[in-house]
């Protein structure tokens, strides 16, 4: 298995809502440690790629494996559990809750403790509820919103709160982690916060999949690039190689997407 | 934050603290002679509880107005049981702990009067209920013994009396005119809830000992509007007649539902149905129902010599008076309870264990609304068959059935 | 669970300790073993509506459940209480169990609707089993509670039975709260997407925390069945249910101890008002329309919010 | 009576019955479609129709058509005046569940003043035409029956042309789509969820001055009737009007049926269990769509 280098592996992935082909014969692989991101026009089908792998929607066809056991069919808390985390388009923050307990929660796959164990706080709910704690705390430092932690996650201003998607899907302890446009509505200083963390996450050795509109901070951030768009794969490779490419540009019709790609 | 918390911490001991000073009431002084009286005001079964309280009120300032028991004011002490066991519990226990009653009269239905039975029989306080259920005054190994069999309580729950003729009783009486009839297949259509439940129980356990075939058995809820579809199916299975045992609404929708099918049998209702309100809200379709019921309906028709009459006369026109509306036998429960115990405190003094021992072993041949009582250790109802007169509605009165 | 929950426990255990000394009498005292009875039905329901966003309308049949294990166990098979109270918490575990995996993936006013429906289904059997049940005559001689072949002859018994058991119910339900599994249920509260991604198991934990409330119910309906020693289904019907939501409205539903205030406000109003006699059901009915009206958040949160708005508004 | 006789015997009863179901169900699908609210206080329009119809009639007497228009104006302004009181200012802030209750709360209030009003016994009104059976194919049906369910037709008929022949009808259904689109382009969504008590109530008023004629009417009868149109709309498929109206026919018809096939004692439990089935198997009600249900969190 060590010998595989590619941590995920689409095959054919088709998928349809009603009569809508959102993904069609959609077939891509992540290399082990590496930053990839998903680019293509809004509708092209980026969301519900996510949403594929990990099982919020079966796929209609086509095969995914991970660190190459397949995973299509299976629960979303599941395919969690197996190592793959998330964030979400529209944050998704457990609203009500605070900071802390965002990423409190981020550690459920890797911890164990059940009702009864927590009921009565029996001796290694409490070691495991302590360690829960410290591991929570050492991650927001990561994001450094460690001043933040007894505040609801819904009071904080947007940037904030896309960083803290992104630390509570690191606290699962994810192999790969899925994000769904983190610097969407960032300014320019926040964008390079995300770019640094982005940076720190690979280097502890996650893989990224990265959807994202920023293309400044895509082309700077990844190491390959996948373009879809209406579902289907256009291009794949690295940054150079994707701003030139005719057809990204062409599916890009507009003169503002082409600057961005420059 | 912690301001928000502390406040919170004082509001609940605050709100602890006024818990418990409302409940300490002030120390019981010297003053009248207390009688408890629980009955179902509001709620389902509130049309029992009604009449039952203004019987209260009403037998209440009579006694006052004699100069109470022995020169000592008379204190009817009314609780709301809300037809629901658990606050006639709770209302037992307030008369017996804060009002420190003599006796307790309640509760309307079978179900609260059960819950309460075991309150006062713990409490060792005399209990008459106003319910019919004979499960309330039997103890619960004897009625087990007899049920399925056709016979009688041999031992009663001491400190437990009731006043509304039993189950069984009415149901002999429907029977006995049946057999006089020569009815032999019936169909029977009972309400579920306690007072239904009880009477089908009663109309199985009893049927063979008349001959009697029940040859269809049919429920429905308290709250139904019609039973159609239960009749129709007791006109298919070759029945004679039809028996519907309620209480409520619901016994005068099934006179409707029996008129506007033209079933071809006669209807017999329960006791429960001795209010002329019932022919009035039938609009023409009582015309014909038979149902065993004190004499306290049609008492006018009465000899003047006859036992009951006095009380009788008294009390259906007095309350016709006080409360311009039609006398019902569930007032009428209510009155023989009060004035059971009345009686024997005027005899033995407000003392439970006396009043219970003269309740038991001195209510003889005492005339009250329900009937001629005589109770005895083997049977705290004191009534028998013969308080009963089959009544037939005749052009939308009370006449003596055939 | 933080320090100041266990502050609130023990203060609350000092006033239980305290009360029976202040109050006395049978009456008093049965109202609050209600009171307590309610509490404990209505903490199971803020864990599963007010934590884990899972509605439930048919409460009150788990606490029937309860009774009537207890009840036709002791009076019909001679069995011990203890025996009885554990039949009483597996069967409800058991029903729990058997109608949550199919309703729980509900959702919304569907699930609402299911627990109802299910809920009147165990009312309406309650009804026809007449052979073990009594049917609607209802069930009658129901042992009193013992320890050691001591019978509680005397509600403080049952008062301390009933406060003592909702203490150890809330310790173990604010231990809860604050660990790992209550995370997972508020965070499912909150988006049950998320928290799949989260790794959580809606289902399973669904499941489990209907199953804790069951089981809260069934204990309280074993405990009101020995008191009362006499049930039937009127007790345990749609309406009854309604009562037990109201109770965590009232309170507040997000907060247990909201739960156990509006438990302790709405069973012991009844009995406030039986002063005004007949007028009591509108009167009730006003007092709980503006608790509604401004308190939508319930009585906990409530209180204090009115408070800031109308003394001190200065200094907001 | 030959099986056909039985056969249109149940029919009639299931009808009679199913037509008090739809109407209350239909009017629990009008006030959720406009707020998202499940009125447990509908059961209370009908006792109020009932009874505001027998104050009418039998205590003022005035003429039966006269006194049915009264009572249907009266219950619409009760329904309105719930509303304004007790929905409107809330339902911006508190919680579904809030609101719920609150329902609860007035269906309690409600019936507190209708027991001072009526005291506690139960009415009964004059049937609308003749008392007397019309014997068709073997089975008795009384006259009423047919206006019961002429009535409800009547009723159900117009609801249908009001939501989509009609602007404001179409902008209510606007509203129930979603609210906030419906207040942007420029629809006055808090007359709409007015109108939608009014609506209720009137559809509630209708029923329950029909029925009181055979079925009698008390203060608490409210709860009972709630809790089966609720049944009805929920199996319709929550927030679809003609959905509700079938399955309250439905019910009324699987009620009779085994009560006539069965057994009466479980006619109630037929009818929940086929309601749960339908729930585990099509959770969206028998006519429903998926999302009608699941936008509305509770």
């Amino acid at each position: 298995m060590t010998t595989n280098p590619f941590i995920l592996d689409a095959e054919c992935l088709h998928k349809a809502f009603g009569g809508l082909m959102a993904i069609s014969d959609l077939s891509f692989k992540v290399r082990e440690g590496e930053i990839k991101s998903v680019i293509g026009p809004n509708g092209a089908g980026k969301t519900t790629l996510f949403n594929l792998i990990t099982g919020v929607h079966p796929a209609s066809s086509g095969k995914i494996h991970f660190q190459g056991k397949p995973i299509n069919g299976l629960k979303p808390h599941v395919i969690a559990r197996l190592g793959i985390s998330r964030t979400f388009q529209t944050v998704e923050l457990f609203s009500q809750m605070t900071v802390l307990e965002n990423v409190m929660v981020g550690c459920h796959p890797r911890s164990r403790a059940g009702l009864f164990s927590s009921g009565f706080r029996l001796p290694h709910m409490r070691k495991e509820e302590k360690w829960i704690r410290d591991q929570s705390f050492e991650i927001l430092k990561l994001g450094s919103l460690l001043g933040r932690a007894d505040l609801p996650a819904g009071s904080l201003p947007l940037g904030e709160q896309k960083t803290l998607e992104v630390l509570r899907a690191l606290a699962t302890g994810p192999k790969l982690i899925l994000l769904d446009e983190p610097a969407a509505g960032l300014n320019e200083v926040e964008t390079q916060k995300m770019a640094d963390l982005l940076y720190s996450i690979r280097d502890s050795g996650v893989t990224i999949l990265l959807v994202e509109h920023d293309m400044s901070l895509v082309m700077k951030v990844s190491d390959e690039i996948l373009v879809i768009n209406y579902g289907e794969k256009i291009a794949e490779g690295p940054p150079a190689q994707i701003q030139n490419d005719q057809k990204v540009i062409e599916a890009y019709l507009g003169g503002e997407a082409l600057l961005c790609l420059n | 934050m912690n301001h928000k918390k502390l406040s919170k911490i004082s509001l609940i001991t605050a709100f602890t603290l006024f818990f418990c000073l409302s409940l300490t009431g002030p120390a019981m002084a010297q003053g009248p002679i207390k009688i408890g009286f629980v009955a179902s005001i509001t709620g389902g079964a509130s049309w029992l509880g009604q009449p039952e309280k203004d019987t209260a009120l009403m037998v209440q300032e009579w006694i006052n107005k004699e100069g109470g028991i022995k020169g000592v004011p008379v204190q009817i002490i009314i609780e709301d049981s809300k037809s629901d066991a658990s606050q006639a519990v709770l209302a037992t226990k307030k008369l017996i702990d804060g009002d420190k009653v003599v006796a307790i009269i309640g509760s309307s239905t079978s179900g609260e009067s059960m819950a309460m039975a075991s309150i006062c029989e713990a409490a060792k306080i005399p209990m008459i209920s106003m319910a019919a259920a004979l499960q309330i005054v039997t103890p619960a190994d004897e009625y087990k013994r007899i049920a399925g069999t056709i016979e009688s309580p041999r031992v009663q729950r001491p400190w437990i009396f009731k006043t509304p003729q039993t189950d069984t009783s009415a149901v002999e009486a429907i029977y006995a005119h049946m057999k006089k009839k020569g009815i032999t297949k019936v169909g029977i259509v009972t309400v579920s809830d306690g007072f239904g439940s009880a009477g089908r129980n009663e109309l199985k356990r009893m049927a063979p000992k008349y001959n009697i075939n029940l040859v269809a058995d049919e429920v429905y809820g308290p709250k139904d509007a019609d039973m159609t579809a239960q009749l129709t199916k007791i006109r298919t299975s070759g029945a004679q007649a039809v028996i519907n045992w309620s209480i409520g609404p619901t016994q005068v929708i099934v006179t409707k539902n029996w008129k506007s099918l033209a079933m071809g049998m006669p209807l017999y209702q329960s006791h429960g149905f001795g209010n002329k309100k019932n022919i009035e809200l039938a609009g023409g379709s009582a015309e014909g129902v038979i149902a065993p019921l004190g004499r306290l309906i049609g008492w006018e028709k009465l000899p003047k010599i006859h036992p009951q009459y006095k009380v009788l006369s008294r009390y259906a026109t007095e309350y016709e008076k006080r409360t311009k509306s039609d006398v019902s036998t569930f007032g009428g429960h209510g009155y023989d309870g009060l004035y059971l115990a009345i009686d024997s405190i005027k005899a033995v003094g407000p003392d439970r264990t006396k009043v219970r021992d003269f309740l038991e072993n001195d209510i003889k041949n005492w005339p009250g609304t329900g009937g001629v009582f005589n109770m005895s250790a083997t049977d705290h109802t004191g009534l028998d068959l013969s308080a009963f007169e089959m009544i037939q509605v005749v052009k939308g009165d009370w006449a003596f059935a055939k | 669970m933080g320090k100041n929950n266990y502050l609130k426990l023990l203060v609350m255990a000092a006033i239980i300790a305290v009360v029976p000394l202040i109050v006395s009498g049978d009456y008093h005292l049965s109202i609050l073993v209600f009171m307590g009875i309610n509490c404990m039905v209505v903490v199971g329901l803020s864990l599963l509506m007010g934590y884990a966003g899972q509605i439930s309308l048919g409460h009150a049949a788990f606490f029937g459940i309860g009774a009537y294990s207890t009840g036709i166990l002791t009076t019909q098979f001679g069995l011990s209480i203890y025996a009885a109270f554990l039949c009483g918490i597996l069967f409800s575990s058991l029903v729990a169990v058997i109608i949550g995996i199919p309703a729980l993936r509900l959702q919304g006013h569907y699930l609402a609707i299911a627990t109802l429906g299910i809920g009147e289904i165990i009312y309406i059997i309650f009804n026809e089993m007449v052979g073990l049940t009594g049917g609607p005559s209802g069930l009658s001689n129901i042992p009193a509670f013992h320890v050691g072949g001591y019978p509680f002859s005397h509600s403080i018994q049952y008062y301390y039975l009933v406060w003592g058991a909702l203490l150890v119910i809330l310790w173990f339900s604010l231990n809860l709260i604050h660990s790992r599994v209550g995370r997972a249920l508020k965070a499912m509260h909150g988006s049950e997407v998320a928290a799949g991604a989260m790794g959580i198991n809606l289902s399973a934990y669904k499941i489990q925390i209907f199953v804790l409330s069951a089981i809260y119910a069934s204990i309280a309906g074993s405990i009101y069945a020995h008191f009362v020693s006499f049930i039937a289904p009127n007790n345990f019907a749609f309406m009854n249910s309604i009562m037990f939501l109201m109770m965590g409205v009232v309170g507040g539903l997000h907060n247990i101890w909201g739960a156990v205030m509006g438990a302790s406000l709405m069973t012991f109003l009844p009995e406030y008002l039986r002063v005004f006699k007949e007028f009591d059901i509108l009167i009730y009915g006003a007092i709980l329309l503006a608790i509604l009206l401004f308190m939508p958040e319930g009585f906990l949160e409530g209180i204090p919010m009115l408070y800031r708005k109308y003394f001190k508004r200065g200094e907001a | 009576m030959d099986l056909q006789g039985q056969i249109i015997q149940y029919l009639a009863t299931g009808l009679t019955l199913g037509s008090i179901y739809a109407m209350v169900g239909l009017g629990f699908t009008i006030i959720y479609n406009a707020t998202g609210i499940i009125n447990l206080a509908q059961g209370e329009f009908v006792m109020f129709g009932g009874l505001i119809m027998v104050f009418f009639t039998t205590t003022l007497g005035l003429p039966l058509f006269l006194s049915f228009f009264i009572t249907l104006a009266l219950t619409t302004g009760i329904g309105m005046l719930y509303e304004r009181l007790f929905i409107h200012h809330p339902s911006k802030t508190a919680p579904l569940m809030t609101l719920l209750i609150i329902t609860v709360a007035v269906s309690i209030f409600f019936r507190g003043i209708a027991m001072f009003i009526w005291g506690k016994e139960p009415y009964s009104l004059p049937h609308f035409s003749s008392p007397e059976p019309i014997i068709i194919g073997g089975a008795a049906i009384l006259p009423q029956v047919f206006w019961i369910l002429g009535l409800s037709l009547l009723a159900v008929i117009l609801m249908n042309i009001f939501f989509n022949r009609t602007i404001t009808g179409k902008a209510m259904s606007a509203c129930a789509v979603n609210r906030v689109a419906a207040s942007l382009v420029g629809i006055d969504v808090s007359k709409m969820v007015l109108l939608s008590f009014a609506l209720s109530a009137t559809l509630g008023a209708l029923a329950g001055a029909s029925i009181t004629p055979i079925a009698l009417m008390e203060y608490d009868r409210g709860p009972m009737l709630a809790l089966k149109g609720f049944c009805a709309a929920v199996l319709g498929g929550l927030g679809f009007g003609t959905g509700a109206v079938v399955a309250g026919f439905l019910l009324g018809l699987i009620e009779s049926f085994t009560t006539g096939f069965i057994s009466s004692a479980f006619k109630e439990a037929t009818a929940l269990i086929i309601l749960i089935l339908v729930l585990f198997i099509k959770p969206s009600g028998i006519f429903g769509s998926a999302e009608v249900g699941k936008i509305k969190k509770i």
